[in-house]
C-alpha cells in the first residue's frame, strides 16, 4: 500500500469491520480514499464485500483486498 | 433495391443487362445476403433464379451429371448416382457452412462468389467439371478452372448467368476426394484445401491425375507437377512424398487471420497426400 | 448477516432439494414464447443505431450530424454533447461515460461516436452514413508487452502508475501495480531441488453469448422512464443510466428480459444509456439491438496477457517457492482485473513462499468485462502448466503431486486469508475414483491425458427476496436476478423445501427494479447461494407468520405452534389438540387473522465460500496439421449442495466447453491497423457440437457452512482448469509444452516442428 | 421505398405481408409477423438461432430474403407443438435440462426436427455434425445430444 508509506501490516483496535476501517483511515489518512472506494475485507478466511457491522474477535486475521467482481 | 424472380433465363438476362446499377444473381444467397447485410455491397437489383424451370434439377447427361445452378448443396447428398460417381465433389459441397447453409448454398454460387477458399471449387476442378454460361449472346460451356480470376473476381460478364455445372462421366477405375483443413470440425472457411482425381490401370498404377489446391493462391490452383509426381506410381510412400512436396511448392498463399504462409504451404502437401490416398482407395473400388 | 446461524444439518434429508424437476420457464423456452431482449416492442417505437469509430485511436476533430438530422424518418441524433459530464470527478463513472460514447478521442476500433433514432432500421442505417466525422488518427497499441515499452504511444493520454515506489514522474500505459504473497521466495528458491521458469501469452476472448445486447427504452421529458433490457443486472442498469443521464433512480423502472447468455459480458452497459438519451431527445420509445459484429468490437472481451512464472520444488514434489509476474491489458481505462488474476494465480496450493505481481495496462482495445471467473483461467493456465512440468521432470503422478501441495482448511492462501473448509483435496482424491482416470487413454497415435485444478472466489452480495402466500396456499416468489441458467427452478426448489410443499406450488418471477428491493448483478456465481439463502429466510419469515395465524385460530400461544411439511401443528401435547392446518387453510382465512401473508428477506450475503475443481482431459494431436481433438473430458467440482443437479452438471459442462474453446481456438485477432479482424462467429471460433465429446461430471458436496443448505456457487469455477488441462494433455501427447493461448493449429504445428529439430 | 407483397404459408397458416426488397425472412418473421421465437444470434449464417424450414428444408432465415417466401411453406418453432402437446424433442429438451439460457433452443429444436425427419436413427456423431451449425454457449452440447438421441428413440417407437 504505497499510500501508507509502503506499510502493509497494521494493528488496529476495533469491534467491527466498520470501526476497523475508520481507525485505519484515522491512522493513515492517505488510505481513506482507497478505503472509502470499496475494498473487499477478509476476516478469518471469510470474504466480506459488505456486512461491515460484522463483529471482530480478538486477534482476528483480516485482509484488505481490492474490490472484486465475478462473471 | 429491387427484387425479381423471373420464370425464364431470357427474362433474367434481360433484367441483369438492363439494370444500370449493381445487379446480382441470387441462388442460395449464403454469400450474397451476408455481403448485403454487412454493407459491403448495395445492389440495385437482385434476381432470384430459383423460379426458372430446370434450375433446381440434377439430370444425367452423357454419362455424367448436370446440376442446376439453384440446386442446394444439401440435395447433392441424396442423389445416389451422383454421390457414387463423384463422392469428392459431394463431400466438398457438404462441407460448405452448416446443414442450414447447405439447405440454401449452391455449388455454382460457391464458384461465382470467387473466393479462393471456396470448398467445392478444387473438387470440381479436379473432376474436370465445366459450367454452362448463358448470356445475351447465347450459351457456352467453360471449364470451372477458368471462372475465377482473383479474390471476388470471375470471368463472367454482367448479364452472364451460370445455368448449370456439368460433371463428366467418370472413367472406370478412377476416384476423387476432397479435404480441407479448418481449426474446428465444422463451420470454418478452409485454411487450405486439396481436391484429387486419379485414374488407375488394371494393375493399380496411376495413369492420370488432377490435383487442385484451394486457399493457397488468389484462385484455385491446378498443380500439374503434383499430378506428375504420382502418375506412373501405385501411390507408394515415395510418390506421396513427391506429391506433397510438389503441392507445397506450388503454393503462393498469404498470411491472414486464418493461417500463415508457412502453415498453408506445409498443410497443402499433407492434404494433397491424404486426399490422394482416399481417391486411390476409391479408384480401387473402396466405398 | 449470512443466515440465521443454524448450522447446516449434517446428513440432512431433503425432499425437494437435489431432485430434478422441469424448470418453470421451460415450456416458454422450448416453444419460442419466452421474450428475450430483442423480442419486445413498445408502441410508437423508433430504432436506434450507433456510429462506431473505424480507428483504434484518433482525435475527433469534428462531427457534423446535420445531414442525418434532415433525413426523413430520423427523430434524434446524439453525440457526446448530449451526455454531459455529471460524474463529479468520479473516475469510474467517467470511464463508463467515455466508454459509452467517445468524447474528444476514440480509444478503440468500434468505440461509439454518435447514435441515431429513426422510424425504421433501414432509415437509421442510412442516417449513420450521413454523419460526417473528421478524425485525426493517433498512433495506437493493442499488445500488452508493446504497451509497456517506454516509447509506446500513450493510450488515453497515459497515466502515472500507482502502486510503485518511488512514484514515477513520467506517464505510461501502466495504471497500477499490485502485489500479493507471503514468506520469502528467495529462500524458497534456494531450498528447491528443481526450478521451472516459463513465459506465457494469452489472447483476449469473448463470452460469446448467443443473444446480442438489446433494449427498448422509453424516457419522458419529466425524467420518468422504463426499459426492457437483456442484462445480468437490471438494478445496475438503473443506477448507471440514472447517474449518467442525471435522473432519479426511482423514476426509472428497469425490467430484465429473458437473457440469452451473459457469462459476465452483460454486467456492463453499452447501448442502454444511449437508448434512454435518444428516447428523451425524440420523446419516443427507442429500441436498440446490437449486431454480432458490434458485440465483438464494442462490448467487453477479456484481458489479454503476458506472464512470467517461476516455481521451485523439492524432489518429492513439495513446492518451496512460487513467483509470478502478470501483465494484463483490459482496454483504454484499466480495469483488466489483473488484481484478481494475481490473487487467484496460486490459490489452489499451500505455499510457504509466494509472490505475485500484477500490472494493469492500457491498450487501444475495448474495455474488458468480466468473463466467468474473470482472470482465473488465464493465470491458472500458467500455474497448472508449470506444476505439471515439475511433476513430469520429477516423475511424479500428476494427481499425487497436486495433492501434496493442495490447499486445505487452515492453509494460508496465496492472496492472504486462511481457508476454512474447502474441497480441493476431495476433488483430487475423487479423480482417482473416476472411470476416466481408471481407464488408460484410448489407444491411438499422439494421444495424451492432462489434469488441472482451478479456484474461484465466489461472491454473495446485496439480495432482496419477497414471498407471498396466495389465497389458495400457493406461493408467489419474487427475486431480482435474471434467470440465466435455471435459477427459477433452484429458487422454487429451495422455497418448496423450506415450506415443505411440492415444487409445483411455487411460482417464481424475476421482479423489475420498482417491485423489489435492490439486488446485485447476476455475477460471481452468487444467485443460487445468495438469492437462495434469502429465499429460504423469506420462507422462514412466512412460516413465522403462518404459525402465528394458526396460533390465533386455535387460541394458543405462537411458540406453541410448529411447522412441518407445509402445515402448522401444535408443538406438543401440552399445546392442545388441533388438526394441523395446511397453507391453503391458513391462507383461506388470512383476512380474518390479520390480512395477507408474506415473508421477505433482505441481506448482504457474505460467506459465499471459495470453490475448487479438477478436470481431466484426453486429447489427440494430428502432428501433421497441429489440430487437437478432445477425446474425453471429466469435470469434478465441489458444489457444496447441488440444488438442481441437472443444472449444476450443465454449469460444469458449459464452463468446460468454454474453457476448451479458449484453450484451442478462440482469440481476438487485431491487424496492424488496430482493427479487429474477426468480429463474427465465422472467425471467432467457439466450439461447435462436433468439436466436443460428452463431458462427464462428478458433483462433490462439501457443505458451505455459510449457507443454510450448504450451497456454494458453481457457475464460474468450471472455466478455470480447461486451459491447463488441455495444455498438459497436449504435452503428454507430443512432448511439446505450449506457452501461447490459444493453442491453435498453426502455433502448435510450429512448436511440433521446433521439437523435431 | 417500394415494398414487396408476399403470400406464403407459415406453420400451416396462410399469411400475407409487405416487406422491403432486401429484408430477410428472419426480420419479416420477427418484426412484421411477431413470430419472435426465431432468434437472431449473428445475422451471417454462423449460429443457427434463426433456423426455419422452407418447404421442409432446413435453412437460416437470416440468409433468406423475405421475398423468396412467396408461395413457399415456412416452418418455425411456433409450429412445433401440436395444440397443448409438446413435440417429443421439446419434451426431451425439458426432461434433460438441455437448455440453460434458452436463446439457442428454438434453432436447435427446428434443426433437430429436420434431422430426425431425414435420419430417424442418428448416431451421436451424426447428431453432432448435423447440429454443428447451431451454436450453444451454455451447455457444452452434452445434454442437447442426449435429448435428441432420446427423442429419436421415442419417435421411432411412436
Amino acid at each position: 500500500m504505497s499510500q501508507a508509506g509502503g506499510e502493509t501490516e497494521f494493528v488496529v483496535e476495533a469491534a467491527t469491520i466498520q470501526e476497523m476501517l475508520t481507525r485505519l483511515g484515522d491512522a493513515h489518512p492517505a488510505l481513506r480514499p482507497l478505503l472509502a472506494k470499496s475494498v473487499s475485507v477478509v476476516v478469518d478466511g471469510q470474504l466480506y464485500r459488505g456486512a461491515w457491522q460484522k463483529p471482530l474477535r480478538e486477534g482476528a486475521e483480516i485482509y484488505l483486498l481490492p474490490p472484486m467482481q465475478g462473471g | 433495391m429491387r427484387f425479381e424472380a423471373p420464370a425464364t433465363v431470357e427474362a433474367a438476362i434481360k433484367l441483369l443487362g438492363g439494370e444500370p446499377g449493381l445487379a446480382k444473381v441470387l441462388a442460395g444467397g449464403s454469400d450474397l445476403i451476408v455481403q448485403m447485410k454487412s454493407g459491403r455491397i448495395e445492389p440495385a437489383l437482385v434476381v432470384d433464379i430459383k423460379r426458372i424451370a430446370g434450375m433446381t434439377a440434377i439430370n444425367a447427361e452423357a454419362g455424367g451429371f448436370r446440376i442446376g445452378a439453384g440446386v442446394p448443396c444439401f440435395a447433392l447428398e441424396s442423389h445416389k448416382e451422383l454421390k457414387a460417381a463423384w463422392p469428392g465433389v459431394v463431400e466438398a459441397a457438404r462441407l460448405i457452412g452448416s446443414t442450414q447453409v447447405q439447405g440454401r448454398a449452391t455449388i455454382v454460387g460457391n464458384l461465382c462468389n470467387g473466393s479462393p477458399a471456396a470448398d467445392s471449387v478444387p473438387a470440381l476442378v479436379a473432376a474436370s467439371a465445366t459450367v454452362r454460361i448463358v448470356g445475351a449472346k447465347g450459351s457456352r460451356e467453360v471449364a470451372v478452372l477458368d471462372i475465377p480470376t482473383g479474390p471476388g473476381k470471375t470471368a463472367l460478364a454482367k448479364d452472364d448467368i451460370v445455368e448449370s455445372v456439368f460433371l463428366p462421366a467418370r472413367p472406370s477405375r478412377s476416384g476423387d476426394a476432397y479435404l480441407r483443413f479448418i481449426p474446428r470440425t465444422e463451420m470454418d472457411i478452409a485454411v487450405v484445401s486439396a481436391g484429387v482425381f486419379l485414374t488407375l490401370d488394371a494393375g493399380g498404377t496411376i495413369t492420370a491425375a488432377r490435383v487442385a489446391l484451394g486457399a493457397v493462391a488468389p484462385t484455385v490452383l491446378l498443380v500439374e507437377a503434383a499430378a506428375k509426381a504420382i502418375i506412373g506410381s501405385k501411390l507408394d510412400a515415395k510418390a506421396l512424398d513427391a506429391l506433397a512436396a510438389a503441392a507445397s511448392a506450388a503454393c503462393k498463399p498469404i498470411d491472414d487471420k486464418r493461417g500463415t504462409v508457412e502453415y498453408r504451404t506445409k498443410v497443402a502437401g499433407v492434404l494433397a497426400r491424404r486426399a490422394a490416398e482416399t481417391a486411390y482407395a476409391r479408384a480401387k473400388g473402396a466405398k | 448477516m449470512a443466515h440465521d446461524g443454524k448450522p447446516v444439518a449434517a446428513g440432512r434429508k431433503f425432499d425437494s432439494v437435489g431432485t430434478r424437476p422441469l424448470r418453470p420457464d421451460g415450456i416458454d423456452k422450448v416453444t419460442g414464447r419466452a421474450r428475450y431482449g430483442a423480442d419486445m416492442n413498445m408502441p410508437g417505437q423508433l430504432i436506434g443505431k450507433v456510429l462506431r469509430s473505424p480507428h483504434a485511436h484518433a482525435l475527433i476533430k469534428s462531427i457534423d450530424t446535420s445531414a442525418a438530422e434532415k433525413l426523413p424518418g430520423v427523430r434524434a441524433v446524439i453525440t457526446a454533447r448530449d451526455l454531459p459530464d455529471l460524474t463529479g470527478g468520479d473516475q469510474g463513472q467517467m470511464d463508463t461515460l467515455v466508454n459509452t460514447m467517445a468524447r474528444e478521442r476514440t480509444l478503440y476500433d468500434g468505440h461509439a461516436v454518435a447514435a441515431v433514432a429513426a422510424s425504421s432500421a433501414s432509415i437509421a442505417q442510412a442516417a449513420l452514413k450521413l454523419i460526417e466525422v473528421v478524425y485525426e488518427v493517433l498512433p495506437h497499441v493493442t499488445d500488452v508487452d508493446e504497451a509497456m515499452k517506454p516509447d509506446a504511444p500513450l493510450v488515453n493520454g497515459g497515466v502515472i502508475t500507482n502502486g510503485v515506489t518511488p512514484k514515477p514522474t513520467k506517464k505510461s500505459n501502466v495504471l497500477i501495480r499490485h502485489e500479493f504473497g507471503h514468506g520469502n521466495i528467495a529462500k524458497g528458491f534456494a531450498d528447491a531441488d528443481i526450478v521451472v521458469e516459463r513465459s506465457f501469452k494469452t489472447e483476449a476472448t469473448h463470452q460469446g453469448y448467443i443473444e446480442p445486447h438489446a433494449c427498448v427504452a422509453n424516457l419522458g421529458a419529466d425524467g420518468t422512464g422504463d426499459m426492457w433490457v437483456c442484462t445480468q443486472g437490471h438494478y445496475n442498469v438503473r443506477a448507471v443510466c440514472a447517474a449518467m443521464l442525471g435522473l432519479e433512480q426511482s423514476k426509472l423502472r428497469i425490467t430484465a428480459s429473458e437473457i440469452g447468455g451473459g457469462f459476465g459480458g452483460k454486467t456492463m452497459l453499452f447501448i442502454e444509456p444511449l437508448a434512454f438519451a435518444l428516447s428523451r431527445k425524440a420523446n419516443r420509445p427507442v429500441k436498440m439491438v446490437m449486431s454480432r459484429e458490434e458485440v465483438f468490437r464494442a462490448t467487453g472481451p477479456t484481458a489479454s496477457s503476458s506472464m512470467w512464472m517461476k516455481v521451485g520444488a523439492k524432489k518429492d514434489g513439495r513446492v518451496t517457492a512460487a513467483h509470478a509476474v502478470i501483465k494484463f491489458q483490459g482496454g483504454p481505462f484499466g480495469g483488466s482485473l489483473v488484481d484478481m488474476g494475481a490473487m487467484a494465480c496460486f490459490a489452489c496450493y499451500d505455499l510457504p513462499n509466494v509472490k505475485t505481481e500484477g500490472y494493469d495496462v492500457f491498450c487501444n482495445r475495448p474495455r474488458a468485462a468480466a468473463y466467468r471467473a474473470p482472470s482465473a483461467p488465464i493465470v491458472t493456465f500458467a500455474t497448472e502448466s508449470v506444476m505439471q512440468e515439475i511433476a513430469d521432470k520429477l516423475g511424479l503422478d500428476p494427481v499425487d503431486m497436486r495433492l501434496k501441495n493442495a490447499a486445505k482448511e487452515g492453509t494460508k492462501s496465496s492472496y492472504g486469508p486462511t481457508y476454512g473448509p474447502i474441497g480441493l483435496k476431495a476433488t483430487l482424491e475423487a479423480v482417482k475414483e473416476t472411470p476416466h482416470w481408471k481407464t488408460p487413454v484410448a489407444p491411438g497415435k499422439h494421444r495424451g491425458r492432462g489434469v488441472a485444478c482451478g479456484f474461484w472466489f465466489n461472491f454473495g452480495g446485496n439480495t432482496s427476496v419477497s414471498m407471498a402466500i396466495n389465497a389458495d396456499g400457493t406461493v408467489a416468489l419474487a427475486y431480482g436476478n435474471p434467470d440465466i441458467g435455471g435459477s427459477r427452478a433452484s429458487m422454487s426448489l429451495m422455497a418448496a423445501e423450506e415450506l415443505g410443499i411440492p415444487y409445483e406450488k411455487v411460482r417464481c418471477i424475476v421482479a423489475d427494479t420498482a417491485s423489489l428491493g435492490y439486488n446485485d448483478t447476476t455475477d460471481g456465481s452468487r444467485v443460487t447461494f445468495a438469492a437462495g439463502l434469502s429465499t429460504i429466510n423469506a420462507a422462514r419469515n412466512a412460516i413465522k407468520v403462518m404459525c402465528a395465524r394458526a396460533a390465533k385460530t386455535w387460541g394458543i400461544s405462537e411458540d406453541a405452534v410448529t411447522w412441518e411439511k407445509g402445515h402448522a401443528k401444535p408443538a406438543g401435547a401440552n399445546a392442545g389438540k388441533f388438526e394441523p392446518l395446511s397453507m391453503a387453510q391458513i391462507a383461506a382465512t388470512a383476512q380474518n387473522t390479520g390480512g395477507p401473508i408474506a415473508g421477505h428477506f433482505e441481506t448482504f450475503a457474505d460467506s459465499a465460500g471459495v470453490s475448487f475443481g479438477t478436470h481431466i482431459a484426453d486429447v489427440e494431436v494430428d502432428e501433421e496439421t497441429g489440430k487437437v481433438t478432445v477425446l474425453r473430458y471429466t469435470v469434478l467440482q465441489d458444489a457444496g449442495k447441488a440444488i438442481h443437479p441437472s443444472y449444476v452438471e450443465g454449469q460444469y459442462q458449459g464452463g468446460a466447453a468454454q474453457g476448451i474453446g479458449w484453450a484451442l481456438n478462440e482469440e481476438y485477432i487485431y491487424g496492424k491497423d488496430g482493427r479487429l479482424q474477426n468480429a463474427g462467429f465465422l472467425d471467432y471460433r467457439i466450439p461447435v457440437a462436433s468439436d466436443l465429446p460428452m463431458i462427464e461430471t462428478v458433483i462433490l458436496e462439501i457443505p458451505n457452512p455459510g449457507h443454510p443448505y450448504g450451497v456454494r456457487g458453481v457457475g464460474e469455477t468450471p472455466i478455470v482448469p480447461p486451459l491447463g488441462a488441455i495444455a498438459n494433455a497436449i504435452a503428454a501427447a507430443t512432448g511439446v509444452r505450449m506457452g501461447d493461448i490459444p493453442m491453435s493449429p498453426p502455433k502448435l504445428l510450429k512448436a511440433l516442428e521446433g521439437r523435431a529439430r | 421505398m417500394s415494398h414487396v407483397h408476399v403470400t406464403t404459408t407459415i406453420n400451416g397458416d396462410p399469411t400475407e405481408f409487405l416487406c422491403e426488397a432486401d429484408e430477410t425472412l428472419l426480420d419479416a418473421l420477427r418484426d412484421r409477423l411477431n413470430l419472435t421465437g426465431t432468434k437472431e444470434g449473428c445475422g451471417s449464417g454462423d449460429c443457427g438461432a434463426c433456423s426455419v424450414t422452407i418447404d421442409g428444408r432446413l435453412v437460416c432465415s437470416c440468409l433468406t430474403l423475405a421475398a423468396e417466401a412467396q408461395g413457399r411453406s415456412i416452418g418455425t418453432i411456433e409450429g412445433m407443438a401440436k395444440g397443448d402437446k409438446l413435440h417429443p424433442l421439446q419434451q426431451k429438451f425439458l426432461d434433460h435440462a438441455a437448455l440453460q439460457c434458452g436463446v439457442c433452443t428454438p434453432g436447435f429444436l427446428v434443426a433437430a426436427d429436420a434431422l430426425l425427419k431425414h435420419n430417424p436413427d442418428p448416431t451421436e456423431t451424426e447428431i453432432r455434425y448435423w447440429l454443428a451449425g447451431n451454436l450453444c454457449r451454455c451447455t457444452g452440447y452434452d445434454k442437447i445430444v442426449k435429448a435428441v438421441t432420446e427423442a429419436a428413440a421415442d419417435l421411432r417407437r411412436a
